[in-house]
């Protein structure tokens, strides 16, 4: 089984999860994020000074798969969160040794 | 008289006085109908009068945008749209109980010869005193709001509706016609002093106990009857307290609703004329007094306490001591407020702890606030008022007054009768009312939506969607950023 | 007579009344000159009528707080200081060109015998109706307000800033001029009635055609120019909801805007004397009553067609009641004002309805409210209006009434002329403004900005900092916690 | 006079003028004492003017809400609960001292013959003008709200509590007495203005100077006794921006504001009979293009300096023009009003830059706004003042008017002895005050405290807790959803 | 050392919270997150107008114990954020390579 | 490739993104949780009753660096994250198999 934290602009959020959705991945967990990468902050101004805001907020996309599905899965991902301007974000793909659906305590791949 | 009304319309620049003598002479030689110097004396009077009812009724509607931010602030996130359409609907659904019978119920011509009702004038029929009428609407409004606060974060909207329906239309108006109807029994203001049924009958000004005591009852026993919400009252005797969500809309609705109340208790003279404009001016500083001394009473009381500035405490305690001074507010000195107003609210206080430690829960303090200060201003009237301060407000026996500034116990005792009898009309219709809605459709809303929250399951609604935890924030279709 | 005024500003301990009598006779005995009854009579009447329009110009002025709090809550929270600063720089921005122009083109002295556009008086020269002027600024602001809320979350604020000044400046006050100037072509304020150019004259009381129409009808033609949001209307016919981002100052906003119509409805009696108050307190009730039967309307019609009691639909059916009452708050009998306002807010539900199925977005929903609704209270007027209300506002053909309650077509038809002429001109007037706007700097922010919220690219503000998901929140360097 | 009253509790549906004429008729045959024309007339004239008090009153009391608003929403989140306690508690304790002290410092009755403190009335004894009590309560508290912004963020609540007593109490009366009681030697209402002791002696209508200079520089005498916030400025000369967490609820405390300023402005004329209306009228006028005007400065400004309209600086400008309108509002011509206001919000920007440039922290710009744009007035008063707005206003020596518009210089030069003795006043006592607190109680609140925010050490509080960053949000046990 | 990633009902989160403690294992993260699986969001409304939600809060909990305690731990978080209803969500076991105290620069397994 | 998880005061967090800037490390995702850990939460009230809030807020930071990396950007953070007070937080290592950078569908080492 593997972890894909996916970190992608808030815009495309809804495309990722309807194109998983058509995969048949349901499952996913997203979160507000902040990001700073190659893409920099903004200036803000209160009463006419300026300051800069470091962050820009991103989506962060966590999908758990089956190792099978892995591939299917991040390119679906980098598929449409892609814009090519800079800011498009990053994807991570780790192991994971064991999932535990907690309604059915179900264990490992069919848990998933 | 359109022909006076019609000249305002004209606007030629003619500056005012020149428009108006402008205007005198023309409708006077065009009409040859001028009125006399009396009659426009009399117009002068009638005019200023009705705009005083007037103005300060706009000020006690505008209370209701503090109830509704005050309550607001006070409940969680997930309950706040719900809260606030309890309180836009109750003046809606008040406005249209109160011209529909509760005006009539209230000061309906027609009245019972037992003092209990009145009756006439429904839907405002055969009727012109509209100031009056607007004027009174506010306050019945005001009374229905305060039960809502008590009931939050867990009454069906379906529950509410009825409730408020029947408290601006009969419970409420009932008790007006009771102390403020010329007619009734326990009111002061009987043509011959003879018939007044003690002393000078009861005197509650501006309503501590007519308005603030039935709301804060009524919210009582609805929240009786409905039980506290899911987690307030832990295991064994553990009380929880769950924070309001919005400090700022809280305190924003304790000025909004002082700001309101120098219409409730100024504007309780009715007419500034003939007086009504002095005495006026020393209900607002007995009303400014009280308001100021509750809230310095609260907040070195919360710091004794509890070691720090508590906010909440302060905001009610605000509004305890303004709930107090309301009764007393023409017939005490202004020494007097202050003393009143600090213990409205300390009296305050000992309800909040009184509710934790008896196990009902009052999501925003109303019956502290409104039942316990308001039963206290109206005692504080049978302690406090002075001789004088009796016959400046028109009371016909000011030989009866306050017991600790000398005038024996006789007004007291009659503040008691007054404050029992309300209390007893309260507790019971108010108990019968929730005890008929309990058990046909029922109070509360189920326990899954009541965890969600009432905003979502009863208004389809996020009250901040772009804000954690409860919505939708930037993952939203239409957020689009 | 300086010599009254400086009295007020002893602030010798005395007493009202007696400080009044003592300055009385100070300043008679020092300067002989003491005024009569009859001139301190007269100068009671204009200190009255005068101190209404102020106090009521007060209250007008005060919905300007009332719009800002109720769009800010029905935009996304990143669009949140763009909307308040339209709403701040209307009021600034339109005070400016009613005083320089506007002013002088409603009102204006030197008429055009055409009664289409009056002229003088620019810059308040030669003039001194001050507080006519301040009440009619207040009106003023409203109608260019009220367009802000159709055209949000996408105008460019220098867009914004060139019609704000045209509206107020121009397209509001050439409407003021036919229906409310004496020698406006609409007008129902002829001094000789045989002028008036049917019935009773255009019948529009405080304005529902006047000021919400215009307000109403501007904001729906800038909302065709600029194109809906993007999101709101999805591939095929799909309509997407982009819900408000915080229902408690939504709510705030519509009770102040109830609270300002106090002086909106109640003040256009323009006067207390002479019969005013008395009207003015017939006003306050209808204008309560349509508020609250168009609150209840509307909390019922959302129950019964969506299942739930939608609080977006309850405040602007509170609205849509207030605007359909404003044309004929004076006019109308009590139980009509019900119905007014009822319906009132149903149209207002029907025009949300339709803008959605059009493709239309009116995010604030401005052109229900106050066009649709705005028309329906001019229609109002020549079905509901009683033969004493339209004697007793002063309108000088009172035996032309309301078609249902037995007054003949006549003044229904001349409330359909006012309707399609305030309508047609504003609409070209409009028209051309947006057009040309939009074909010269543009109307639209640019996608990305309109994206990223317009807070952010006009002003450089994140409005809720604090929190997510828009700003800094506890990374910011200078949050240090 | 108590039979007139009892009259208006008497509610029968009359209609009002009917009621009257009935309840006239009542009295004078049941009591044979029918108050005659003249004492009608008198009565009246007396009820106007106290009930312009009263309401001019109530509006600038409601002011507290604004600055509750104003300064809540330009503080950080996690200081939100700490600057509305300050805001509560400000009108709560300074209602009390001003009733037990500053009243009797300002307007006592038995005058110091030097003209510079007022001694009598303590407490309100011998004392019947409740409504020039009330009036001059809601400004004091106005004058030490204004304080509070200064310090926020920082200031503990113990230091707060004791500088708040001191300002209403002894600090404002002072000057108060000084400008506008009878006796005050700046005073420009001598009885015999041979008295003066210049020109028109110092001339300051409502107050630019008397009220918002000195809460202005009391705030900057503060602002340097606690020094910055941390983080506000950086390494070297590095200056940080710390924006307010709600710019919602800053611009409905900007729009409070304005609203209460009707009753700042327009109620000084202390009354409408006698000429006070139609000076009111002006004064609103003048009050309305001043903000007008500010707004419209300060956002052009702010565009054309930092490439974008700024919200922050648009809310302060509008009161920068009104602070600047304040002391001239009665003297000035309207234009000049519409200069006023634009140059008091370019001083109020200029002020801005100046504190940050010199490293002094004052979070919501209250120096800037009330200071500098409060001197800024009393200075454009010698400057505007034209010689029939002095005599419109009551000014003594009319002939001493503004410089620019051909009055000579010698009403500028007693404006700037007033400024002077204000400003010098203010920063010896304010200074001892500030050295005082800090160094025995001490101002600030550990650096600990500072970074966690004042809400939760002062007050056990989160402002917002359902929502992040600074609360448990659904994390809470009771939240259960 | 394990990392344990569970997505639970918030108001689980007291329960979850307190067996750990009784199982001694005070440290955790968590934060809220918005969930999608076999649960499906809920429609809202706003002026009459539906419109779906497609999440629902839940809360993440991030906690990293030693290899021993994994059972353990995991059990303690499935069984008291049980409640038999769709939405339950999920646990994901990975592994760590290394943990760092920051206060006392400790790492690994005493570091946890 | 290797994934950094660091729970850390939200006061250092601009320290800590200052001195991995200086490293040349500028990609880092952030966002705020609520830690429980030795730091016990804080007691606040509500008119006049006190309540338990369990939960600090932290900053959790994600850096996912190369192998190489690894020691020199742990070492960064758990420096400028450091006040020696309880509550100073923890840092995870844990493997990574991919990475993605969305914007050009890069892969591996030369996507971080
Ligand atoms: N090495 C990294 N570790 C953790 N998060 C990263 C890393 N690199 C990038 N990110 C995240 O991805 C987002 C986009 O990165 P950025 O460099 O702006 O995008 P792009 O690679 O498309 O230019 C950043 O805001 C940050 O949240
Ligand atoms: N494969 C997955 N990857 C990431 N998160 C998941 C995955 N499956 C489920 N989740 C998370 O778990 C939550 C509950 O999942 P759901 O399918 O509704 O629960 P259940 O398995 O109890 O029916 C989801 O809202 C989501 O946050
Ligand atoms: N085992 C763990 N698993 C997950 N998060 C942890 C763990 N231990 C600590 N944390 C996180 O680190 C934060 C700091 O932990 P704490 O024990 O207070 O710090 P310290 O180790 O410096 O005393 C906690 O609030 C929590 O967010």
């Amino acid at each position: 089984m593997k972890r894909i934290d996916a970190i992608i602009r808030p815009s495309r959020l809804t495309f990722v999860r309807e194109a998983l959705e058509e995969l048949g991945y349901g499952g996913i967990t997203v979160s507000e994020v902040k990001g700073h990468g190659k893409q920099r902050g903004v200036t803000e101004q209160w009463r006419g000074r300026e300051y800069k805001v470091e962050y820009l907020s991103k989506a962060w996309i966590l999908v758990v798969v089956n190792d099978a599905d892995l591939t299917k899965v991040v390119d679906a991902i980098a598929d449409n969160a892609r814009t090519g301007e800079i800011g498009d974000g990053k994807i991570f793909v780790s192991d994971v040794l064991d999932v535990i659906r907690v309604r059915t305590n179900e264990r490992g791949p069919a848990a998933v | 008289m359109s022909q006076w009304i019609r000249r305002g319309r004209l606007h030629r620049p003619l500056g005012v006085l020149g428009g108006f003598l402008l205007a005198m002479a023309l409708f006077s030689s065009a009409m040859a109908q001028e009125p006399t110097t009396d009659e426009t004396v009399a117009d002068l009077v009638a005019a200023l009068d009705s705009a005083w009812l007037l103005i300060a009724g706009f000020l006690v509607f505008f209370m209701q945008a503090g109830f509704a931010m005050l309550t607001a602030g006070f409940v969680r996130a997930k309950n706040t749209a719900n809260i606030l359409m309890k309180n836009m609907i109750d003046a809606c659904v008040g406005g249209l109980a109160f011209w529909a019978v509760g005006w009539g119920l209230a000061y309906g011509a027609s009245d019972s010869s037992s003092g209990f009702i009145g009756m006439g004038n429904f839907f405002l029929n055969d009727f012109e005193d509209y100031a009056g009428w607007f004027f009174q609407f506010a306050f019945a409004a005001a009374a229905a709001t305060i039960v809502a606060g008590s009931l939050a974060e867990r009454l069906k909207f379906s529950a509410y509706l009825i409730y408020t329906v029947v408290i601006t239309a009969v419970i409420y108006p009932i008790v007006v016609h009771w102390a403020w109807d010329a007619n009734g029994w326990l009111t002061a203001f009987k043509e011959d002093p003879a018939d007044l049924v003690m002393a000078n009958g009861y005197v509650d000004f501006a309503g501590s106990g007519v308005v603030h005591m039935v709301g804060g009852f009524a919210g009582l026993v609805g929240a009786i009857f409905l039980g506290p919400r899911k987690g307030k009252f832990g295991p064994g005797k553990r009380v929880n307290a769950i924070p309001g969500h919005n400090i700022a809309i809280g305190s924003l609705g304790m000025f909004i609703l002082w700001f309101g109340w120098y219409g409730f208790n100024p504007g309780s003279t009715l007419a500034l004329t003939g007086g009504g404009a002095a005495l006026a001016a020393k209900v607002a500083v007995t009303t400014t007094l009280a308001a100021t001394s509750g809230g310095v009473a609260a907040v070195l009381a919360s710091k004794l306490i509890t070691g720090r500035y508590d906010p909440g405490l302060t905001i009610n305690g605000v509004l305890g001591g303004l709930v107090g001074i309301t009764a007393g507010c023409a017939t005490v000195d202004p020494w007097a407020a202050v003393v009143i107003g600090g213990i409205g609210a300390l009296v305050m206080y000992g309800g909040v702890v009184l509710l934790d430690r008896v196990g009902i829960d009052d999501p925003v303090g109303a019956f502290p606030v409104h039942g316990c200060a308001g039963a206290w201003g109206v005692i504080a009237v049978g302690l406090f008022s002075t001789e004088a301060g009796m016959a400046a407000a028109g009371y016909a026996e000011p030989s009866k007054y306050g017991l600790l500034v000398g005038g024996g116990a006789e007004q007291l005792v009659m503040q008691f009768l007054g404050l029992g009898s309300i209390m007893a009309w309260v507790v019971v219709t108010a108990g019968i009312l929730f005890a008929a809605i309990k058990y046909t459709i029922g109070m509360r809303v189920p326990e899954q939506e009541e965890d969600r929250g009432l905003d979502l399951m009863e208004h389809g609604l996020d009250s901040y969607p772009d804000f954690g935890p409860t919505g939708p924030g930037i993952f939203s279709a239409a957020n689009g950023n």
